[in-house]
């Protein structure tokens, strides 16, 4: 094990993945030159390893980092393309959406899309609306993509190279706050498989699913609640689709109560479909209906108290649990 | 497409693009009866009247080059060798087609032929071009990238991303833009500012070339040219091939849109019969020229007859190919799917 | 009440609000020549009336179709942009979620975005992968945005001359195969307000609740269903967000029973947010847990036995509803 | 504004240029220090060595005309008259901020003077820039919209779309690309083809005219001259200005990217040292100008110490001006939102 940051353990994973294979390569703005030292440098010193053929410095064109990497993952290579935030990605939501996740399927499985699409969500203090959102529950909805939104460093290093590995088109969604975040990382390959969820906490009385920095989030709510003596589990799904039904299920089993926590706006959110199944599926396991707790429906706004007042914040995530604790 | 053979005996050579062309007119005038008579599903766009351009180009491809087409892609993937009697059976919806009848006259693609698909959505061939160009230079092959454009569709934005990422990494692609006049019922050059797609090109940098696109015989030297100085590493090119749409922009266009005569004026230029003309005075008789086209119509008509013949697919199978991790759960005897 | 189809009464809707208000136009691909007669002439003969200042036949560029309407709109008109269908609007999703929505909160109130934006929704026959799509869940995900989704020619227009009026930007989605269905249109000014629902049809035993195409077939399954004495009350939301809650609720109170049912794909889709809600706020009310139908995760598939497995049909409504029903 | 009086004498015309050069510059220098200080969250663009470009176009424009402007918009507002107080309280995310403090550096706006906002996403502000324009036609204005765009953002697709879209229409638009070297921490010819952003505007038929953005002088002639003919019919127009953006990207950037000695070097080209020896050749005497160089700083410094003792918004403002139809729902104390 070794402690580094979420972006020294995902430029490493990626760096590992280059090395095995040599049609991985990525593109996006600034790569090469590592947004300046302005950004979390996930892709650092990559260029002197791997050149301009591989740590492709892109034109601002979202539509072409997009469509290219469609293009040549049909072409027979591993792009991982790099979008910045989600916000910017919806400039490319088109490509994605019309073109990476449809093209096995609609020309009969003669192709496959064997690419990652890095769109960072999530919140970072003063970040507005337009550099703070996060749209996972829209890719969860669009067939042919998988979602994964890792939470540490670890799973951040394990899911990338996961996702390369994968034929499926991926969306990989690091949340801004993690990139400086620190964690073990496992000096073995570490490869974390797509579709597992992983239990940070076990518990009896409550289960709290959640993932990307909510997850933590939610676990320090735990670790508060049981200082009340509430035995709270927490689950980090760690990939959105496919979601790990099976650990979900065998948990409501166990605590027989639900909290799903998100950091997006909460209507029509990912937390939805989880409700959703698992009201279908889990009915008579639970004591409570589930409950979810997500941001209000507005933009984020920037001043301090009013970008406070949006947050879902482990205190609210605390004052939902005790409400599902005590229904 | 015997390109060696074929320089030697240029006549010998334009006959096999007519016999090409002839292909790909029977196969969608056929379509469109097929699609009269209710065989077909949703919409198709018709080639007819640009059938040089697609010929020219993709005749001039080896099979390891790839092409990126749009939603009028029928034509350029006859030309680029794609099987007809299976993109009738697609269109048709039957086991056998292309696709495995899952994209139907908009999707079709044959990547055994270097066809990597039509597409519904405009513009978007060309930033996947650029990409598959490139996936070329990282595996170090020297195949190239073809991509298929019509008019209107340069004025999105993605055409011009696409034509400064080729220029700034040095693609072997060529653009090809088939200038039919129209955008669906709109007059291209109504909502087109400037002098067009050329000048267009040119301010990126790009070497740029225009051509009579209803000449076969002029597309098909320019392409040979151009194809070959992609391939030598000369960067990308673009052609600008002016033709005419002759049928509506779907089958079901009535085009009331267009002033009395239009049509059957343009008629006159068609490529087919300009193509004859040429072989005619090239030393081929009327009736080789028939035989050929002949041909071509009853390879077309059995095409749609087997297709016609061949089972629709199970309905089973629309559950395969969407992905690896997380793919479909069928719907049950309750109703339920996810 | 005169009978005319969806696509006569939405234009003669966009028509008498031009005659209204001279500051309301519109603008897409092929207004001004009804795309030749080829698809559903919703323009049809306005350019004669209005001209071409007015009905502006734009160029293939839905970034610009978007984005002009949105800097028209905070410039004091109110522009009605058609992007076709909703598989062309994600190529215009970053004008409309990063900029419609966010322009009136993130400048502080200063401007309004008074615009409406045309996305066609839902399957025709043969339409396949990429003209197909029904995307109404993303945009009831995004805070700024309201978004329609009529079902009849009386609604179609109603809500269109509502969402001109309003002075938020409105998502206006129509389903394709509506636009030839008929229907009874009043001959007032008929305007149908946004965020109220209709209810089809009353019962008892069984709420669904639904919009757009989905509707008629959620009534005609209530119809089949009343033959075995099953009284099923159907809702039509017509507005997706803000939906009508207060109409869901009550109907859930007097039936004990819900069924949402959604054309699109099931996982993610608006049906989950509706369960979601309903979990959280009637559980008193429920007998059995809501339960929902959509269309599996996958692209839309072209041959006729494929694109019919794919369907969400009458028969699987009903089926989903005796489940319901019998539980 | 005063451009009557102004023309006709130049200098003083001049020195009110430099004037509001000086409120920009000491806003952009007083905000990072600020910044650093912690009183501003996010990340600020800083317009430092770019003032002449905002300046020299604003101030020629009326306040009913538009601007639509970019991440980097500090500069532009100041030029079209917003006030740097407003502007600093809402960098601080403070009570009277131009936009409610919801906003913060990137979403900069003031409606009240035609400045139609800065914005955080690449090229948004050229396709609604032309529908203000295309607004402005339909209710018969004599107003005019100028767009702000970078060099590094007309690579995407959008800019060529608007650009399109300006001709067709015959939009009373001026395009302003404001050429500072860099897009980010990449060079932009390094990913630019061709001869860049003149040559494919005039590709679009657009006439294109360059300049020293460094210079106010000229910069203030060529914009004054464009804005005339646009206004008065002439359709849209592009004006390309050399800069160079002599401070990081953000104002956290340590510019490891560049080479030795290129930022100072480039320092010495700066629009505010180049203006005052223009005025200096003309007639105003150092301390003239070193007065007015000390007032814009002793307003901005007033204006942060009045950004500073500002209050904070009520975090219940954020609920405040969502949408009148399904505004969002408060959290509750249980925890509840939606
Ligand atoms: C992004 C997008 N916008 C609109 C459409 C609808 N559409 C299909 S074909 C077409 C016209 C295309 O014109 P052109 O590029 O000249 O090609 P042509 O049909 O003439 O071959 C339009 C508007 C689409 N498929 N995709
Ligand atoms: C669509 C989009 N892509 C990427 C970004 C991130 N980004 C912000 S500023 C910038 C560089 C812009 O360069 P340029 O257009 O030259 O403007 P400058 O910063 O030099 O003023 C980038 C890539 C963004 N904000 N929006
Ligand atoms: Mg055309
Ligand atoms: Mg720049």
């Amino acid at each position: 094990m070794t402690e580094m940051t979420f972006a020294d353990a995902v430029r490493e994973g990626l760096a590992e993945e280059m090395r095995r294979d040599p049609l991985v390569w990525a593109l996006g703005e600034d790569l090469s030159t590592a947004h300046g030292g302005t950004s979390a440098n996930q892709y650092l010193g990559l260029i002197d390893e791997f050149g301009p053929k591989r740590i492709v410095n892109t034109p601002i064109s979202e539509n072409t980092i997009m469509g290219a990497a469609v293009g040549a993952a049909v072409a027979g290579t591993r792009p991982v393309a790099d979008l910045r935030m989600a916000d910017f990605g919806m400039c490319a939501v088109d490509e994605l959406v019309n073109q990476a996740a449809k093209i096995r399927y609609m020309f009969g499985g003669q192709a496959r899309v064997p690419l990652v699409v890095r769109q960072a969500i999530g919140m970072r203090k003063g970040g507005a609306a337009q550099h703070s959102q996060s749209t996972e529950a829209w890719y969860v909805h669009t067939p042919g993509l998988v979602v994964v939104a890792p939470g540490t460093p670890a799973d951040g290093r394990g899911l990338l190279k996961s996702a390369i590995r994968a034929d499926d088109p991926v969306v990989y969604m690091e949340h801004k706050d993690l990139w400086v975040s620190k964690g073990d990382v496992p000096d073995d390959e570490g490869l974390v498989p797509i579709g597992v969820a992983k239990t940070l906490r076990q518990g009896t009385d409550l289960t709290i699913v959640s993932w990307s920095k909510m997850a933590q989030l939610s676990n320090d709510a735990a670790e508060a609640l049981a200082k009340d003596g509430a035995s709270v589990e927490v689950i980090d799904l760690r990939t959105l689709w496919p979601w790990d039904k099976a650990a979900v299920y065998a948990s409501i089993k166990k605590t027989g109560r639900l909290l799903v926590a998100q950091e997006a706006v909460q209507v029509g959110g990912f937390a939805a479909e989880i409700m959703a199944d698992v009201t279908e599926n889990c009915a008579g396991d639970l004591k409570t209906h589930a409950r979810r707790i997500g941001a209000p429906r507005m933009p984020v706004p920037y001043a301090e108290p009013m970008e406070n007042e949006y947050r879902v914040t482990t205190e609210r995530v605390i004052a939902k649990a005790r409400e599902t604790l005590d229904a | 497409m015997n390109q060696t053979t074929a320089r030697e005996n240029k006549p010998a050579h334009i006959f096999e693009l007519y016999q090409t062309m002839c292909l790909i007119r029977a196969f969608e005038e056929k379509a469109e009866i097929a699609f009269d008579d209710g065989f077909i599903n949703g919409s198709i766009h018709q080639y007819i009247g640009q059938e040089a351009v697609g010929t020219g180009v993709c005749q001039n491809l080896r099979a390891s080059d790839y092409i990126l087409s749009n939603h009028r892609g029928h034509g350029h993937s006859i030309a680029k060798g794609a099987n007809p009697e299976a993109m009738m059976k697609e269109l048709m919806g039957r086991v056998g087609g292309t696709s495995g009848a899952k994209g139907g006259s908009m999707h079709i693609a044959d990547f055994s032929v270097g066809m990597l698909g039509a597409n519904g959505v405009l513009a978007d061939g060309l930033t996947m071009g650029v990409g598959a160009a490139q996936a070329i230079t990282l595996k170090g092959e020297d195949n190239i990238v073809a991509v298929f454009v019509g008019d209107g569709t340069t004025n999105r934005g993605p055409f011009y991303e696409a034509l400064n990422w080729a220029m700034v990494y040095e693609l072997p692609i060529l653009f090809v833009c088939e200038n039919n006049t129209y955008a669906s019922s709109t007059l291209t050059r109504s909502v087109t500012a400037g002098e067009g797609p050329v000048a267009r090109a040119k301010a990126f940098g790009m070497p740029a070339s225009d051509v009579d696109g209803n000449d076969i015989v002029a597309v098909d030297e320019l392409a040979a040219d151009l194809i070959a100085r992609v391939r030598s590493g000369g960067g990308p090119h673009f052609l600008h091939a002016r033709t005419y749409r002759v049928k509506g922009h779907i089958s079901r266009d009535k085009l009331l849109y267009r002033r009395d005569g239009e049509t059957s004026e343009n008629w006159e230029n068609e490529p087919l019969g300009r193509c004859a003309g040429w072989l005619a005075e090239n030393g081929f008789d009327e009736s080789e020229l028939r035989t050929a086209h002949s041909a071509a119509y009853a390879r077309i008509d059995a095409a749609v007859e087997s297709a016609k013949a061949a089972p629709f697919p199970d309905a089973a199978l629309a559950y395969v190919d969407v992905q690896d991790f997380g793919p479909p759960e069928p719907w049950t005897k309750e109703g339920g799917a996810s």
